[in-house]
């Protein structure tokens, strides 16, 4: 049971996620059933990042592959929505562990930037076949319906799927981290030649942390695809990426249930908070809150506070300084490496 | 008038790890000064304690100045130069680069009075410091350690991965630098024997602390001292 | 474990923030109080189509000016719109909470062909009035049985490559046409009208060179095919940076071409300004069509829709760029908005303000139209006929200003 | 024969962009291993500080060109010395994320005071022409790599020959070892985002007349920029130049000679080829594989 993470904790969360639909708005559980299909990609990445050390500035294209799968699936071959989902994890995990095979052989920001072109490529296949994927026009999915039998809001549907996958992908990242295999990944992250050195394959685990990672976030693609109801190269930019990494490193890489926090961010920093803290400061000090930019500095503004108020995010902060990974630990005063070595 | 550093009750961390646990000893004007001890004693945490490039409590002064909050950067410019264990040349800047490193707090560096002690670096001059050997090497060090006119020259091991014969110049040179120039040093050494025939006087670290301290025909003489680090 | 407890209790309290702002009760009509009428849209005012941010500053200047004037029957309109970048993920989910948690009444102007298209079935299935969407994507016009809660304003892109067409058939027969066109819907929509409108003479386009939104360099290449193809008239269906790029690129390669027609999406007068000023010397001359007026272009300033424009600008948004026509496009279509909302009378329904635009009459002859429209423009649905806008003028650029030439054009059917 | 040089010239002249861009980046990932992503905006909004200083007028005025080099270098220094500063002892993935937090902050800044709207910045070279042998060489495109390299070579000289620069180079070396020299290795590294600002300065002044002045106009130039810097290899500065240079000629002949590299594939296929490059030379063409501490 250890080994699926905290009992008691995740009870505390399952009991949440359940009172969440009676507590808030309809729209406001719309908005948390995407915060438990990012909490999904997140893990994800988390296992990659944050685990095995493998940083990723590509994994917004696995969200869209997952959600290509689905959409191509239900639109063009009328397969019900929802067991797509798995099916947009395999297709997302099967990519991502052919793309892992290469990625092994780049090290540190070499693998950050050269997986910048995953979704770069991503966008211009899209582009390229548009029979296939649609195009630019993109393609748009059935409306959300509830299909829980009885006059349900379509978003509590839409809630509950989300969050009975996220609710499964928890524990399911909780025993990949915690087993044999992420031990393996750990020590690949704390040191490649000592990892090597203990007969762990380094490029077999690198390889097969970037599978699984895409696997989480086709996943969380798939439930994207279905929420949004509508998909076009415009719906995965470079930006999705980038805000889970961000989730990621405000959630506190390393951290599971941190990742919660960085699934809160991701939804609700330009839709709600960024246009919310507009509203605040303009009553404070007269400025136009739609003045084109003024959002993003406003989430730059708040991604920036965040960042020197947690350096290793959320989770960070709830653990104390020291029991922090020692590869996201504070360094040391740069002086204090040892300045020998050549 | 003060000793030329003096550090009393100094305490050094490294994160968790406390490394010196008050440590005090002098340094005087023109005098070498050998500190000894086992592999983790903290001899080298005592240099960097003074350079600045450790987390440390306690009084460190250089000719009576204190220096306990001073960064590296500052503590050079007060006139310690620090070699540190495995030299920190920059390998991939020439000989001449090197040494123009060294020279960099001073406005007019004495490159002639330099050469005069190590005329091979003039021919040598626009070769890449890591292609040099170990003892070429430490020599450019202490070259590069002396073009910034330094009160106290500290050497952290400098016998280190040296042939005897090597090592043997290393500490000619150090000497004739000390005897010249009327540089003092303090110098960490594993090679006991080395260290003291050349130092004045010596400090012998255990775990963090300051086991024995006098003058080197004492420590030379220390039946502990000898069997521990001199082997005889 | 104490640890990842506090962890989770704390990640609930920061839920609990974010559902603190509890949505407004709907009421028998929603968005519509006693007092008010609640109108809401989504705009790019970020990322690459920001451009576009002053159009919904003119329609809140308009609103504001008719709010002074005491609103429409008592009821003044409240106008808000949030940023999406473009992002149809993102104009889902603020669609979602103007219509779940805001009741808006109607979501007026929402701005792009993809983000527009990614949340028309959400507004058609909960009978919300997508109205005068900001594109010219023909389907928003042409599908209005599939999607009765929808309907666009501007002329599409198809009627107004026809329109290119046919000028071509009549005014140059023997023109030999290259085509720089971006190939997603919005190209090929004008490509397909223009040759709608060549009918017979397709032939004379000799060479058609897409180019992608995304491609980040100029169009150096597609530029230098068209010129090596011969082509003396170039045709440009392009957004208004590659148009501008296209402009120059060609004067650089030496590439004279007698006619440059261009889109009206590209065609102000501040891109071909740009283009100028980069050193193009073929931009003097360029052709493309107009259906408002244009505030950069002097010859309208004595016309009393520009004065009420400036006059409704200068009170209501001081600090926007008069001069620039996308405010001036906001302006127009709040116009047409304001003229529904009044036919509606004391009760407006949702289906009362659909029906409304269904049928329309906006014209010079019932001495209604439109005043921030070119004269004699008309904004005019019936029956199956659901295309508001489809006059237009053809526009010369000539000495740094698009100079109207000659009749209206008709870009669709029959017209009164 | 004609295209093939034009092809190349207009090359050339993309990839020196490209590549003072990629050798802004490397300059501050040598000193801190940090992949600075705001490096585009920091270089756009710049560019925005010499159209004010042009008077947002239609003439190029070279004395506004080196204001906005002295502005960018202060302010470049000072963004390190007050966003990433207080982030020196976080982890570099933090430090990233500080700079993508500067990237988001600086292209808001630049909509809202200057407007998202298109504008025209004027270029310092005449459009037309030079015919040499029926080929076009467009005095823009010369100019714009005349002015890149000579901004190269002013910085390849102080880095050789001054005091100054010679203790930026060893500190990004050896770190450690510089402050022991009495080297300020923290305001060493100010100094760096100083000259990495003013190379963006330059490389944004130079595109901004093909690709107009706009929030967004440095996004793709950035990602050029990274995939020349990985190209030639994170760490070295004439690695970036060359792999800015090949790269630029390299997505132009593309374009012109491999017929189903349509647009879109573009970026995709030059993409598939930098990877191929970097399984056969992992650390780029100009790098070498730094075996780390275990």
């Amino acid at each position: 049971m250890k080994r699926l993470g905290n009992p008691i904790a995740f009870g505390v969360l399952v009991l949440a996620v359940i009172a969440a639909p009676f507590i808030f708005s309809n729209y406001r559980t719309y908005q948390l059933a995407f915060v438990g299909l990012y909490l999904v990609a997140l893990l994800g990445l988390d296992i990659l990042t944050g685990f095995t050390g493998q940083i990723s500035l590509g994994h917004g294209a696995f969200m869209g592959i997952g959600a290509y799968t689905t959409t191509i699936l239900v639109v063009d071959h009328g397969v019900r929505d929802i067991w797509t989902i798995p099916l947009g994890g395999v297709v997302a995990g099967i990519i991502g562990l052919a793309f892992g095979i290469p990625a092994t052989r780049f090290a540190g920001p070499y693998l950050a930037l050269a997986t910048f072109a995953i979704p770069l490529a991503f966008i211009g296949i899209l582009k390229r076949y548009p029979d296939f994927t649609g195009g630019n026009v993109g393609k748009n999915l059935p409306q959300l319906h509830s299909q829980l039998g009885w006059h349900t809001n379509p978003s509590i549907w839409f809630y509950v799927v989300c969050w009975v996958v996220a609710l499964v992908m928890l524990p399911l990242a909780f025993v990949i981290v915690r087993g044999r295999f992420g031990r393996a990944m750990r020590s690949v992250r704390d040191s490649e030649i000592a990892a090597a050195a203990n007969g762990v394959s380094t490029a077999g685990v690198k390889t097969l942390a970037f599978g699984i990672s895409a696997f989480f976030c086709g996943v969380a693609g798939s439930l994207y695809a279905i929420g949004i109801t509508y998909v076009n190269p415009d719906t995965f930019p470079i930006d999705l990426s980038i805000l889970l990494l961000v989730g990621i490193v405000l959630g506190g890489a390393g951290s599971l249930y941190g990742m919660l926090f960085g699934a809160l961010f991701v939804e609700f920093i330009r839709i709600s908070w960024g246009p919310a803290l507009l509203n605040l400061f303009s009553r404070v000090h007269h400025i136009d809150t739609h003045a084109p930019g003024s959002g993003l500095v406003v989430y730059g503004v708040v991604l920036l506070l965040v960042l020197y108020a947690a350096p290793a995010g959320a989770a960070g902060l709830a653990r104390g300084l020291a029991g922090r990974p020692a590869f996201l630990r504070r360094k040391e005063d740069p002086s204090l490496s040892d300045p020998g070595l050549v | 008038m003060p000793a030329l550093l003096e550090l009393s009750d100094v305490t050094a961390r490294y994160g968790q790890v406390v490394a010196l646990h008050g440590v005090s000893l002098t340094v005087e004007d023109g005098e070498i000064v050998a500190l000894l001890g086992a592999n983790g004693a903290g001899k080298t945490t005592t240099l960097r304690s003074v350079s600045g490039t450790v987390r440390r409590s306690g009084d460190v002064l250089l000719g009576g100045k204190r220096l306990a909050r001073a960064t590296p950067e500052v503590v050079a410019r007060h006139g310690v130069a620090h070699v540190p264990e495995g030299r920190g040349i920059f390998a991939e800047l020439t000989v001449w680069e090197n040494l123009r490193m060294g020279g960099y707090i001073v406005r007019r560096p004495d490159f002639a009075t330099v050469l005069g002690y190590f005329p091979w670096l003039q021919e040598r001059r626009n070769q890449q410091a890591g292609t040099l050997s170990g003892g070429e090497q430490q020599m450019l060090a202490l070259a590069r350690a002396f073009l910034s006119r330094p009160r106290l020259l500290m050497l952290d091991e400098p016998s280190l991965g040296l042939a005897p014969l090597i090592t043997r110049e290393v500490f000619r040179v150090v000497t004739e630098l000390n005897q010249k120039e009327g540089l003092a040093v303090l110098v960490v050494e594993q090679n006991a024997a080395v260290a003291l025939a050349a130092a004045q006087r010596g400090y012998v670290l255990e775990t963090g602390r300051i086991a024995v301290a006098g003058s080197a025909a004492e420590l030379k003489s220390n039946d502990a001292v000898r069997t521990a680090y001199l082997g005889y | 474990m104490r640890k990842t407890f506090l962890l989770i209790v704390a990640a609930l309290a920061v839920t609990a923030v974010v559902g603190a702002t509890a949505g407004a009760r709907p009421t028998a009509t929603p968005g519509v109080t006693a007092k008010s009428i609640l109108l809401e849209g989504t705009y790019p005012l970020s990322g690459p189509a920001s451009g576009y941010a002053p159009i919904p500053v003119g329609m809140g200047a308009y609103f504001s000016y008719v709010n002074a004037k005491g609103g429409v029957n008592g009821r003044k309109i409240n106008w808000h719109y949030e940023d999406d970048g473009y992002n149809p993920a993102n104009t889902v989910q603020i669609t979602h909470k103007f219509v779940e948690q805001d009741h808006a009444f109607a979501l007026v102007g929402g701005l792009g062909t993809e983000p527009q298209l990614a949340v028309r079935q959400y507004l058609n299935d909960n009978k919300v009035p997508q109205l005068f969407v900001a594109t010219g994507a023909t389907t928003f016009d042409r599908d209005y049985v599939q999607y009765p809660w929808t309907i666009g304003w501007q002329p599409d892109y198809e009627a107004e490559g026809s329109i290119y067409g046919k000028y071509v058939v009549a005014n140059m027969p023997n023109a030999k046409i290259g085509i720089l066109y971006q190939n997603d819907s919005y190209g090929n929509d004008y490509l397909r009208g223009f040759k709608a409108g060549l009918r017979s003479h397709q032939s004379q386009i000799i060479t058609a060179q897409p180019y992608d939104l995304s491609a980040t360099t100029p169009p150096a290449v597609q530029m230098a095919k068209i010129k090596a193809s011969g082509a003396d008239t170039l045709v440009l269906f392009a957004t208004p940076t590659p148009t501008i790029q296209a402009y120059v690129i060609g004067t650089k390669l030496g590439y004279k071409p007698a006619n440059v027609i261009t889109n009206s999406v590209s065609a102000t007068d501040a891109f071909l300004t740009i283009a100028e000023k980069s050193g193009s010397d073929i931009v003097e001359g360029s052709l493309s069509v107009e259906y408002t007026l244009d505030p950069a272009n002097p010859i309208y300033n004595k016309l009393a829709g520009m004065k009420l424009y400036r006059s409704i600008m200068a009170k209501y948004a001081p600090k926007a760029n008069a001069n620039d026509g996308l405010n001036l496009y906001g302006v127009a279509k709040a116009w047409n908005v304001v003229q529904l909302l009044t036919k509606l009378g004391k009760n407006p329904t949702r289906a009362g303000l659909m029906a409304a635009a269904r049928k329309m009459t906006f014209s010079p002859g019932k001495k209604n139209a439109n005043p921030f429209l070119l004269q004699g423009v008309s904004t005019f649905t019936k029956g199956s006929f659901q295309y508001p806008i489809t006059q237009v003028k053809l526009v010369k650029y000539v000495n740094h200003v698009f100079q109207p030439q000659g009749k209206l054009f008709a870009g669709r059917g029959a017209l009164r | 024969m004609q295209t093939f040089f034009q092809t190349l010239t207009t090359g050339l002249s993309d990839g020196s962009i490209y590549g003072s861009l990629a050798l802004a980046l490397v300059l501050i990932y040598k000193a801190t291993e940090v992949i600075n992503f705001a490096q585009g905006e920091m270089a756009m909004f710049t560019t925005y500080i010499a159209w004010a200083l042009m008077g947002h007028g239609s003439t190029f005025e070279w004395w506004a060109f080196f204001a906005t080099l002295g502005i960018a270098f202060v302010g470049g220094a000072a963004l390190q010395q007050t966003v990433i500063r207080p982030l020196e002892r976080a982890s570099v993935l933090t430090a990233v994320m500080a700079t993508i937090a500067l990237l988001v902050i600086l292209n808001g800044l630049a909509a809202w005071i200057w407007s998202p709207q298109l504008q025209f910045f004027p270029s310092p070279f005449p459009t037309s022409s030079w015919v040499i042998g029926g080929v076009h060489i467009s005095k823009q495109d010369a100019g714009t790599f005349g002015v890149v390299m000579a901004c190269v070579l002013i910085l390849w000289l102080f880095f050789r020959f001054t005091k100054l620069g010679l203790a930026m180079r060893a500190g990004a070396l050896n770190p450690g070892a510089a402050r022991l020299m009495g080297v300020r290795a923290s305001w060493l590294l100010a100094l760096g985002w100083g000259f990495a600002a003013a190379l963006g300065a330059v490389s944004g002044m130079m595109v901004a007349p093909t690709v107009f002045l706009t929030p967004n106009m440095m996004q793709a130039v950035l990602i050029y920029a990274f995939a020349a810097a990985i190209l030639g290899g994170l760490e070295s500065p004439v690695g970036a130049i060359a792999g800015g240079l090949s790269l630029g000629v390299l997505l132009n002949m593309l374009g012109e000679y491999v017929h189903p590299v349509t647009t879109e594939l573009r970026l995709p296929v030059a993409l598939g080829i930098l990877l191929v490059v970097l399984l056969v030379k992992p650390a780029g063409l100009f790098g070498r594989v730094v075996v780390r501490r275990v």
